[in-house]
């Protein structure tokens, strides 16, 4: 496997379906909760506690970002969070993690933060999941809405480096 | 202004500056409570404005918006903004958004009062 | 409305669909963070601490029991937890919790604790349920499985006394 | 007996007595590793077990189920097995089973030790 066959097999994650789904209205009231579940799923399957934050962190602000950007604040329209164990597979522990919703569709190359060297208050969540996560693809989804797919593992497996994936 | 579940916030003036110390998280529901607090502190007309973060166990970036936007008040206003106190986690936050130089952070409320 | 007709309308609860539904494995694993994310929800939307620390002891332990009593402790089968945000109609914040599994089917008039003077390790789980919840009624699912309704709020409503209910 | 992310264990001889120290949650997951502890405590023949609860921040019942285990062992060897430092949440716990009573619980692990 070269490496961006690796990078698409990571994408693409197992043929199974998730071990855990979430299903949540786009009401900020849930956000803590859905932070702290994934954060303890992570901590469970044994993920170090810095990926587990960051894990944390990135779901976070990807949620933020579909309630502000995706749904323009509504609070009651769908959102589903579904999550892949990935076993050790001489990579460490991971997590697979994707987010869909059924807002308004955006060219993924759209999703982008702000030049960081430009100091202001926006901006930076979508720089965030990138730095901290292994994987983060946004893609459109079929018929409607947005999907992210996100992928952390404890150590990155050999020739795909986070900051490379990230950049 | 009153507090939520996630946030709660004090405010008190030392000498010539004003200390914030809020308490919980600074995410999504809760900034905007906190961004209220910055421009209460802010309208004390304050030498310095010190932010003690030492009881903020989270923090995401709708809380460093509200602090980007208080540094630019302070920048205008020409009165110093301190950040202290921030947990690892708190900092990787500013790091990863390279905000890290460009706050003026301490570790401790005492650094930041001296 | 009288005192069975108003227990009734509280364990059907609300007409439209839940405000979050969490569809995990029946692995331990997730426990903790199905625990948390309820606690948070319950905070959240106004419950006092004491009554998000019951919500969360009754959701373990009826998550547990569908674990090793339902699943015989396969750790790969489903179990939906759905969440109702009850709104205030003057009796304070509530939630409403359905959990639903594929398991073996048993009589609801079965699932019951030991009697609490003859002290043994086992046999409290449903007691701590029936006692901290102000509804809590098993019943078989269709086709297959079981369902909890549990129903707290954070005053019991006039006429529903918690302990009356929980007895 | 390697600890698992939620329960860490300490165990120590005082006098006669042996105080066991867990410190996170005992659930579901938790639990078993907890009963290998509490014989590992009562293996070693004391006068008295205290389990000193102050570090656990959550309690549910398979954990209950270990510490009631451990109170048949202790009746029936004829050693004391104390409880100390719940905090609201476990003790009400305890009180809901009825176990409050039936179980000696004290405020501190110093108490315990007296
Ligand atoms: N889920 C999403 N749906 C649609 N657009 C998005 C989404 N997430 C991010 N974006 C777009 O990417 C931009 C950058 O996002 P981000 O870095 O989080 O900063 P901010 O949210 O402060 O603008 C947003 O302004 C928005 O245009
Ligand atoms: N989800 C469930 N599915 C099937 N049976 C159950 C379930 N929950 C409880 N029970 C039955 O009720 C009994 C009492 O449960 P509980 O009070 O939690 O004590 P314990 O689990 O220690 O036996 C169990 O022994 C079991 O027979």
């Amino acid at each position: 496997m070269n490496e961006s066959e690796r990078r698409e097999a990571m994408r693409r994650g197992p043929l199974h379906g998730p071990d855990l789904t979430l299903n949540m209205r786009s009401d900020p009231r849930f956000l803590t909760g859905a932070r702290g579940l994934i954060a303890s799923v992570a901590e469970k399957i044994g993920l170090s506690s810095t990926s587990c934050a960051q894990v944390a962190l990135a779901i976070d602000e990807a949620l933020c970002n579909v309630i502000r950007h995706g749904y323009k604040k509504r609070s009651d329209a769908p959102i589903w969070v579904m999550v892949w164990v990935l076993a050790d597979e001489g990579v460490g522990a991971g997590l697979r993690i994707v987010i869909e919703d059924e807002a308004e569709q955006v060219d993924p190359s759209k999703i982008r933060g702000r030049d960081l060297a430009d100091v202001r208050p926006g901006g930076l969540g979508v720089h965030i999941i990138r730095e901290v996560m292994d994987v983060a693809e946004y893609e459109m989804r079929s018929p409607v809405g947005m999907r992210l797919t996100l992928v952390k593992y404890d150590r990155p497996s050999p020739g795909v480096e986070p900051a490379a994936v990230g950049a | 202004m009153a507090d939520q579940p996630g946030l709660n916030v004090r405010m008190e003036q030392v000498g010539q500056a004003v200390v914030v110390t809020p308490e919980g998280e600074i995410a999504y529901t809760e900034a905007t409570q906190f961004r209220q607090w910055m421009r209460k502190a802010h309208d004390a007309s304050p030498e310095r404005i010190v932010v003690d973060l030492t009881g903020i166990e989270y923090m995401n970036t709708p809380g460093v918006a509200t602090l980007v936007e208080a540094l630019q008040s302070a920048k205008k206003n020409k009165y110093r903004l301190v950040l202290a106190g921030m947990n690892t986690n708190v900092r990787s936050v500013f790091e990863v958004a390279r905000l890290n130089t460009v706050f003026e952070i301490v570790q401790t409320r005492e650094d930041a009062l001296a």
